[in-house]
């Protein structure tokens, strides 16, 4: 269980801004700003934060959608980041991605049978008939009906859409799928189906997830270990039960106290944090968060402040310091 | 915004040197010596060759196109081969008649335009809605000449309303200051040239207008009705605004900027599509300059007419692109 | 804790036309807002939330929409049949509202400042001097800093949450006596969302203004609303004081999404889902509308339609057979997960 | 889930269904579909030959004999209108057939290998956008000779930048979404991915802006025709039936009423024709 | 006073001078094309001359409606003997419109400045045999005798000598404003002639106005004269019905009737001295057999084209001259609208079968072809009948010239107006070999034909001259180079009170003396 599936160090990815007279380069956005951690074989790692903070780009780096600026990622022992074209494209069989908008990432004009048997064709795999079979067994596994295959994305609601794009990221059945914001745009009443979808499936096919999300009940929900960004920057990373019972980064506190439960009992403790989250392109120096850190010292003003394991609680906070 | 503005033109250099390139290839692809068009009918063959040397025509092109370039450079067009004449000063007028024409016609097609495609956006569905865009259609479907043939026919012949061609009655003829007739008859105050200037201008320009107006229209419609779908009308409409200033103000303004782009095109059209206008109607404008030019490969008048108007078209566009950056401060071009 | 409604909406129906035929969207809901309360309104996607909020400030599309049946009582006076330069007085100055979307609810092309002035001359007799000062003391009021440089600024200068107080500071320029907030904090982030939702609490504490919060978010309403209306597909199926309503949930349909929050608190092993889907708008069905998802369906509810029943504990009204039956019986169906 | 009740409607025929409903566009269609007919079928219904000279019937005005009159060489104009949308859907449909092909592929490749190739095509594009367009096709013309099938030559290069910057910018958008990225966590191959992916998803706004091009282009081969630069004797082409005419406008006005109708007409329906595609196809007004 | 109903409706005030009450004394003419140049020797453009003919004048002048020799600036000329000296008697008293006298000196500044330039600079001079430089000069020089005699002494005689003399392109021009205007005099004219520049506005319109200092009493009638350019011939009758102009050129065939039928307007037709013809190349094949060519005549149906497309107004040719001109062979019969012996002719040349060939038909509308597309329309169709296919075909007026010069044409329309009103402009220009390479677009070339033509330049008995060229029509008859198509009659339309107006053969005329009635 503990086996190492992928393993994360020092990712980082800085997009450039140009502008200016032949577009030279301005600054750049830290994305990504040095973040590592590792994702053991059939659990899931859920990442949450706020909107910009870099989920995306993290989960995109991690397939090579886009190339990192600096850092390794090593997948089952073969590294990622220097594979070559076609040995990437064998790898990506392995690792699946579900997305956070179900109405984009469907294309529109295939139907949905083109659409789940094509990862099958580009990597070669069965003949028509085991193709096409596979996709009806599929749609099952997801929840839709095999008279389904013949229709267009637009023909189904969001929830379905959803499922389709699981069911396509399940087609080469991959040993790792990251699923950036999947239920984001849903429900919460076709939410909790997805989610249990997931959850189900992960079981039946032994994967590995790695979830983003921005709704902390979400990622509690289906991650066993979590970790918190703020501006590109990993700045908590637990187990679940452990983060939200204990949370230990000023930041990680600030947001779970502003999520809002639905019981008119809880009392809130007021904890809430002023002002917005600064700008990727000009992140205040040392800790990311002191600008609206209600703990600030002078120390977070200069100085990055490390990541400290606390028994395996990572957190980078100078709190934590010695 | 200035450096904006100064980089933009400073951009176009290469825009504008593609181009000479392109008309002198162009050009010189065009079979047919000028030599033989001054020479007529009754030329030698030795008379063609001599006057071919003469003109310079028998350097190898990219020679001819340095001495262009070089002449262009100190903002000499050349002259003409037909008329000897500086094309520098040459052009001028005829720029201005089409400018004239081109302006009002532009004109007439954005006011009327603009508030067909508003009227109709604001009461979709509405019988006007119809009316406007079938005649829109109409409008974009229609070969300008023979809508001008038709104009005349029908304007000037049969009802004897309107002059049938040229700018002026050349019995009584109007002094050119500007050579723009309506700001040069109001300069010296007379209001009867005024009145002749603008009956001549009435058929020309609703001819030209007819398609811009037309496309301007349905563009502004289609953008309209798109703009007042959007979330800040809903704001603007909850905050107790009238409709007229939620259209005219608020939905206007957005609507506008690919209308903009709808103008500046259409304005460079119109500056050469106006050959066909200018031939039916007499009027001595760039087009028909050129045209003749063409048929009669005065290469220097060719070369400096398109290019005039292309940078013209060109520059048309960069104010067009500044207008953006004032109407919708998003557009931070200078970052 | 009896407040007078200042806003009372009767058997409202608003339709829209599809092809030929008109679908309801809204189908017969009724509710009062009382003065000074926060009224909470929460459904899924589709179930008529917005247009019970666009209808109210009659700002209905139209076409495509009808308002085919119903009245709107404001402060006792029939909206119904009042003339565009009536609403115009109302809208704004009496009922303000805030959308969903803080990105796109502000006129990309104006200054902050321009649209904050606009919302206040239009309805009072400030001069402009007078304006900007009131324009001011609004930014700051919903908390923003440097009032005076934003309202130079363009809204592509400011962050979501700033916007979002912009539209909220202009809805309040008129002290209306009602708010309507259609999702205010949806395209929000957690923290500023929860600066938001203070922001609104604390301004309604302040100027007694009436609020009608609209969200799919139950948190957000356990937060700061004292009632809450539950839609489903155009009706009302459950209303009443939150703490019930969140605690002790009647209609099988709010029993079910409570269930289907995953929860901060704990981790449950499964989620409950509600199966199948809200039926599209236009599909005429025989009985309850959520008889095909619910879980304690029977033979009636694929008959008939169900009345919204009143309770006889204070105000608190469910949509549902079982309600009826439950009055004498502890015959519960325990939700199955 | 009741399975039966939801029927399978492919997305075409859901988009003839709203096609269908805009009325002006079915108009449109059937004004199209109406001249193509004649097209084909001119010969055997056209009542006169197009080119028979017959001196003694001159200029006659329209008569039960001649529906539309006859012109300067007493050839039946009726029979020649009909021919005469041979002609014009001709240059119409293969100078925009001509046009689509070189722009769309110019800019797929502009599109989607960007950098320089992107920057070369496009100023190219520019440069051409800059000429005003007829004096463009008068100079192509000028350098072909002029001829018919010049004439749809020179139409075509002057709208290849049109469908190169369309195509270009919807290359660049559909590159941007989702499903794009999707298909490239799937592993799949560039060509792949252009082929099946962004190019299906680039066309149809091509496919309205042809309809429309072909209107355009009709109007445009009538001009060159009308300045004598375009289809030549005896062709019974419109514009340049116009031109031929032009001359008789108070004696004889019959011969460019009815071949500049025919344009007109022609041009109206697939205006309209482009018009109702674009509401069904543009994928923008979609949703 | 109906002068003007320009802008319908409401009338316009007089524009007369103050002085003429209400009689009309500007006259408008509308043409439709702008001159290049109004400086007459550097160009050979008809339309130049028609201003430059009111504003210079020639030392010698054609007749009002023919090209007979007439005193001009020069009231008498002597011709020696062996026709090598001609002596100019000036007019006395004659004033340039820039106040400078006209003399000997300004007659010799004028040919010195024409003798010693180029091609480009003045085109014109080859009716000299060519420039200074050149061999075939024929002027050995000019020179002043005293203030009012000029002598010219040639090389060798030249029998048209007088008749060049008289061309609108050797209008004499003041010197005095040659020198100060440079190259620019081409946009500042000043002659002698009866008008005076005023205004050029190029592509729009060209005002003159009366010359006050005129040497002839009591002309020219008119005060004012302005050629408008108005491009499209409908749009120029349009403008003339309303007013707008009181004189149009180019008027169409077919709009004669219209203006027949409109009691306030005129037509005018201008004497007939041009030759519009099918070239026929002699050195393409099928055309270089004789018997094709011939066939070919016989297929044309020059009385179709000329009803439908010269009103029934022009002269159907059979020489390559008019027969105003002298020496005009009216004794050749010509080939007759034949198809039976067009294909008999065929069939002996081996062709029955027919066979296909372009045939060029001009982009431009000239007075000897107005409507040329449509003439190649009707001749296609004629061929057609005898089983040659021909593709019409054109380009570009430029091009097309160029083309025929070059001989790249098969069957091509072309057509030519007499300079002078002799036939040496005619039969040598465009038939002789010498002129393969320029005008002799069909390089037809026979050798006793041109010993005929040679002889006839020097010839200065016009007797024996006109044998002479009787006999080459004779040789040309048979060999059929071209088939001589028609002599146009060229109209114009004026306004009824237009009066005095008379059309020159040559295409331009002063109008001294058109006044209104
Ligand atoms: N292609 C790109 N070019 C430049 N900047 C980018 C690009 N993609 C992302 N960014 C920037 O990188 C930062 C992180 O973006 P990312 O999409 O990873 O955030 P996220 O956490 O997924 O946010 P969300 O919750 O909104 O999806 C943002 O500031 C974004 O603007
Ligand atoms: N302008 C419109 N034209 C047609 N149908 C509309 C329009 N506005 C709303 N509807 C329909 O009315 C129904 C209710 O929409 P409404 O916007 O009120 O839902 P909502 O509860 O606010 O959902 P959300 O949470 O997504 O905002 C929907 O089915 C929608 O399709
Ligand atoms: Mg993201
Ligand atoms: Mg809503």
């Amino acid at each position: 269980m503990s086996e190492l599936l992928l393993e994360v160090n020092g990712l980082k990815k800085y997009f450039p801004i140009t502008g200016g007279f032949l577009g030279r380069k301005q600054g750049e956005v830290k994305a990504v700003d040095d973040v590592s951690f590792f994702v053991k074989k059939g659990e899931t790692l859920g990442i949450v934060g706020e909107s910009g903070c870099g989920k995306s780009t993290t989960g995109r780096l991690l397939m090579r959608l886009i190339e990192a600026s600096d850092g390794k990622i090593v997948f089952e022992d073969k590294e990622i980041t220097s594979m070559s074209k076609s040995e990437l494209r064998k790898t990506r069989r392995d690792i699946q991605m579900v997305f956070q908008d179900p109405y984009a990432s469907l294309n529109p004009r295939h139907s949905i049978e083109q659409i789940l048997e094509e990862p099958l064709i580009v990597h070669g795999i069965g003949t028509r008939e085991e193709r096409r079979k596979q996709v009806k067994d599929m749609l099952e596994v997801v929840g839709l009906s095999s008279y389904h295959a013949k229709r267009y994305p637009h023909q189904f609601s969001g929830g379905q859409r959803q499922r389709i794009g699981i069911a396509k990221a399940l087609m080469t059945k991959p040993k790792l799928i990251i699923a950036d914001e999947p239920v984001s745009a849903l429900d919460v009443s076709i939410q909790a189906q997805v989610l249990n979808l997931m959850k189900d499936i992960q079981k039946e096919f032994q994967l590995t997830y790695i979830f983003i999300a921005h709704d902390l009940g979400v990622v509690r929900h289906i991650s066993d270990r979590v970790g918190v960004m703020y501006l590109g920057r990993l700045i908590e990373l637990a187990e679940s039960e452990e983060l939200y019972e204990n949370p230990k980064h000023p930041y990680t506190k600030a947001l779970l106290s502003a999520v809002p439960v639905p019981d008119p009992d809880i009392k809130k403790k007021t904890f809430l944090i002023e002002g917005e989250l600064p700008s990727p392109a000009n992140p205040p120096s040392g800790c990311a968060f002191h600008t609206r850190c209600v703990e600030c010292m002078n120390i977070c003003k200069s100085t990055r402040p490390e990541e400290h394991n606390l028994n395996g609680h990572y957190v980078a906070c100078h709190l934590f310091n010695g | 915004m200035l450096t904006y503005t100064a980089r933009r033109i400073f951009s176009l250099i290469p825009v504008l040197l593609g181009m000479t390139l392109i008309v002198f290839a162009i050009i010189h692809a065009i079979p047919g010596n000028p030599a033989q068009v001054i020479l007529g009918q009754r030329a030698t063959e030795q008379a063609i060759a001599e006057v071919t040397k003469q003109l310079g025509l028998d350097k190898p092109w990219y020679i001819q196109y340095f001495d262009y370039l070089n002449n262009l450079i100190h903002g000499d067009l050349g002259n003409s081969l037909r008329t000897r004449g500086p094309i520098n000063e040459e052009i001028w007028p005829y720029l201005t008649a089409t400018a004239e024409l081109t302006i009002v016609a532009m004109f007439i097609a954005i006011v009327i335009g603009v508030n067909a495609g508003i009227i109709s956006a604001w009461f979709s569905k509405s019988w006007f809605d119809y009316v406007a865009m079938v005649l829109a259609l109409i409008g974009v479907s229609m070969p300008i000449f023979w809508l001008g043939l038709m104009e005349q026919w029908v304007f000037s012949i049969e009802l004897n309303w309107l002059p049938t061609t040229g700018r002026e009655n050349v019995r009584d003829p109007i002094t050119a200051i500007t050579n723009f007739y309506l700001i040069d008859t109001l300069l010296q105050g007379r209001m009867d040239h005024f009145i002749t200037a603008v009956k001549h201008l009435v058929m020309p320009s609703a001819a030209l207008a007819t398609i811009p107006m037309a496309i301007i229209a349905r563009m502004t419609r289609a953008t309209m009705l798109e703009v007042m779908k959007s979330d800040y009308i809903r704001t603007a409409r909850a905050k107790g605004l009238r409709m007229f200033w939620v259209v005219y103000k608020h939905s206007l303004k957005n609507a506008i900027i690919p209308v903009l782009t709808v103008i500046g095109l259409q304005t460079g059209l119109l500056l050469g599509g106006a050959i066909l206008t200018e031939t039916i109607f007499s009027w001595p404008g760039i087009g028909r300059y050129l045209y003749d030019a063409i048929t009669f490969r005065d290469y220097p008048v060719i070369q400096s007419g398109i290019l005039i108007i292309a940078a013209i078209f060109v520059l048309i566009n960069l104010i067009v692109d500044l207008l953006y950056v004032l109407v919708d401060p998003r557009i931070k071009y200078s970052k | 804790m009896s407040k007078e409604p200042i806003l009372q909406i009767k058997d409202l129906k608003v339709s829209f036309q599809s092809g030929k035929k008109f679908i309801p969207a809204v189908d017969g809901i009724s509710f009062d807002l009382k003065n000074g309360e926060i009224l909470g309104i929460v459904g899924e996607s589709g179930s008529g939330k917005s247009v019970t909020s666009l209808a109210t400030m009659g700002l209905i599309p139209s076409p495509p929409g009808k308002i085919e049946n119903g009245e709107i009582f404001f402060e006792g006076k029939d909206l119904k049949n009042i003339s565009e330069k009536e609403w115009r007085k109302i809208r704004g100055n009496q009922i303000s509202m805030i959308f969903q979307e803080p990105m796109t609810s502000l006129n990309p092309l104006f200054t902050i400042g321009n649209q904050l002035l606009e919302a206040i001359r239009l309805h009072t007799d400030l001069t402009k001097a007078q304006s900007i000062v009131r324009s001011i003391e609004l930014l700051k009021l919903v908390g923003i800093p440097r009032a005076e440089g934003i309202l130079k600024e363009h809204p592509h200068q400011l962050s979501g949450g700033m916007r979002q107080r912009v539209m909220i500071a202009m809805a309040m320029a008129c002290n209306p006596k009602v708010l309507i907030a259609d999702e205010p904090t949806t395209a929000l982030d957690v923290t500023i969302q929860a600066q938001i939702l203070a922001l609104m609490k604390d301004l309604n504490k302040k100027t007694n203004t009436s609020i009608i919060l609209i969200t799919h978010d139950l948190g957000v309403v356990a937060e700061i609303c004292e009632r809450v209306i539950v839609m489903y597909s155009g009706q009302i199926v459950e209303q009443g004081d939150v703490r019930k309503i969140l605690k002790d949930p009647q209609h099988p349909y709010t029993k079910g999404l409570l269930k289907s929050v995953p929860d901060l608190r704990g981790k449950k092993d499964r989620l409950y889902s509600i199966p199948g889907t809200v039926p599209s708008p236009g599909t005429t069905l025989k009985g309850c509308r959520f008889a095909a998802r619910c879980a304690e369906v029977f033979g009636k509810c694929r008959e008939e339609s169900p009345e919204l029943f009143k309770t006889e504990k204070d105000g608190h009204e469910v949509r549902c057979f079982l309600h009826t039956l439950n009055e004498r019986s502890d015959k519960h169906v325990g939700v199955t997960s | 889930m009741t399975p039966i009740q939801e029927k399978l409607t492919p997305p075409w025929k859901e988009a003839w269904q709203s096609f269908y409903k805009n009325k002006l566009a079915v108009i449109g269609l059937g004004i199209v579909i109406f001249f193509i007919v004649i097209a084909l079928v001119s010969p055997w219904i056209a009542p006169y030959s197009f080119k028979d000279q017959i001196m003694a019937e001159r200029m006659q005005a329209p008569s039960s004999k001649h529906w539309f009159g006859t012109d300067d060489f007493g050839r039946d104009i009726f029979s020649r209108v009909l021919y005469g949308a041979r002609i014009s859907l001709w240059v119409g449909f293969f100078s925009v057939l001509g046009s689509v092909v070189v722009g769309t592929t110019l800019g797929i490749v502009a599109g989607y290998y960007g950098r320089f190739v992107d920057t070369l095509i496009s100023r190219i594009f520019d440069i051409m956008l800059a000429f005003p367009s007829i004096l463009l096709a008068i100079a192509v013309v000028a350098i072909l000779g002029p001829s018919l099938q010049n004439a749809l030559i020179a139409i075509a290069v002057i709208n290849i930048p049109n469908f190169g910057r369309l195509v270009r910018s919807r290359v660049l958008s559909v590159k941007q979404e989702e499903y794009i990225m999707a298909a490239k966590a799937v592993g799949m191959l560039d060509a792949r991915i252009l082929l099946r992916h962004i190019l299906p998803n680039s066309i149809s706004p091509v496919i309205v802006q042809a309809t429309l091009a072909i209107a355009t282009a009709i109007i445009e081969a009538a001009a060159l025709g009308f300045l004598g630069l375009g289809a030549t004797a005896p062709t019974p082409e419109w514009g340049k039936m116009l031109a031929d005419s032009k001359n008789y406008i108070t004696n004889a006005p019959w011969t460019l009423f009815f071949p500049g109708m025919a344009i007109m007409l022609t041009v109206l329906g697939f205006n309209l024709m482009g018009d109702g595609l674009r509401d069904v196809l543009d994928p923008k007004m979609k949703q | 006073s109906n002068n003007s109903k320009e802008t319908g409706g409401k009338k316009e005030t007089p524009t007369t001078s103050s002085e003429g009450g209400s009689k009309k004394d500007t006259l408008v003419y509308g043409r439709g094309g702008d001159s290049t140049s109004l400086d007459p020797i550097t160009t050979t453009e008809g339309e130049a001359y028609k201003v430059t003919i009111n504003i210079y004048e020639t030392l010698l002048n054609y007749g009002d409606q023919d090209t007979t020799i007439n005193p001009g600036l020069a009231e008498k000329v002597d011709v020696s003997d062996d026709k090598l000296k001609y002596t100019f008697h000036l007019r006395k008293g004659v004033k340039f419109h820039d106040g400078t006298d006209f003399n000997a000196d300004a007659v010799v500044y004028n040919f010195n400045r024409w003798m010693n330039g180029n091609d480009e600079q003045f085109p014109y001079y080859s009716m000299f045999g060519g420039y200074k430089k050149d061999e075939g000069h024929v002027i050995k020089e000019v020179k002043a005798v005293d203030e009012n005699t000029v002598e010219f002494d040639l090389k060798r005689p030249q029998a048209p000598f007088l008749k060049n003399i008289a061309m609108s392109a050797f209008g004499i021009a003041s010197p005095a404003a040659i020198e100060k205007y440079g190259d620019d005099f081409r946009n500042n004219p000043v002659g002698t002639g009866p008008f005076k520049f005023v205004e050029w506005k190029q592509n729009d319109k060209i005002v003159l106005e009366k010359n006050p200092d005129y040497w002839q009493q009591g002309l020219p009638k008119l005060n004012k004269l302005i050629f408008r350019v108005i491009p499209e011939n409908a749009a120029r009758l349009n403008a003339l019905a309303k007013g707008e102009i009181d004189v149009m050129d180019g008027l169409n065939n077919s709009d004669e009737d219209t203006v027949k039928n409109n009691p306030d307007l005129q037509v005018i037709e201008r004497p007939s001295n041009n030759i519009g013809y099918i070239g026929l190349n002699t050195t393409k094949k099928p055309l270089d057999n004789k018997l094709v060519r011939q066939a070919i005549n016989h297929a044309v149906d020059k009385k179709t084209i000329i009803d439908a497309f010269y009103g029934g107004k022009a002269l159907p040719a059979k020489n390559p001259m008019p027969p105003s001109i002298e020496g005009y062979n009216d004794a050749i019969e010509e080939y007759t609208y034949d198809l039976e012996k067009a294909k008999a002719l065929l069939k002996e040349a081996g062709l029955e079968k027919g066979f296909e060939i372009d045939l060029w038909a001009m982009p431009v509308a000239r007075p000897y072809m107005p409507e040329a597309q449509k003439v190649a329309e009707v001749i296609q169709e004629s061929l057609s009948k005898v089983g040659i296919k021909a593709n019409i075909q054109s380009v570009d007026w430029a091009t097309y010239l160029e083309k025929a010069r070059k001989g790249e044409f098969g069957i091509f329309m072309l057509g030519w107006t007499g300079d002078n009103g002799d036939p040496d402009n005619f039969i040598y220009t465009l038939l002789d070999k010498d002129s393969i390479g320029s005008n002799n677009y069909a390089q037809y070339s026979n050798d006793e034909l041109h010993n005929i033509l040679i002889e006839a330049q020097t010839e200065t008995d016009q007797t024996k001259r006109n044998d002479l060229y009787k006999k080459a029509q004779e040789i040309i008859h048979e060999d059929a180079p071209w088939v001589p198509l028609v002599h146009s009659t060229p109209l114009l339309a004026a306004a009824k009170d237009v009066q005095n107006y008379l059309p020159h053969p040559t295409g331009s005329e002063s109008l001294l003396k058109v006044e209104f009635k």
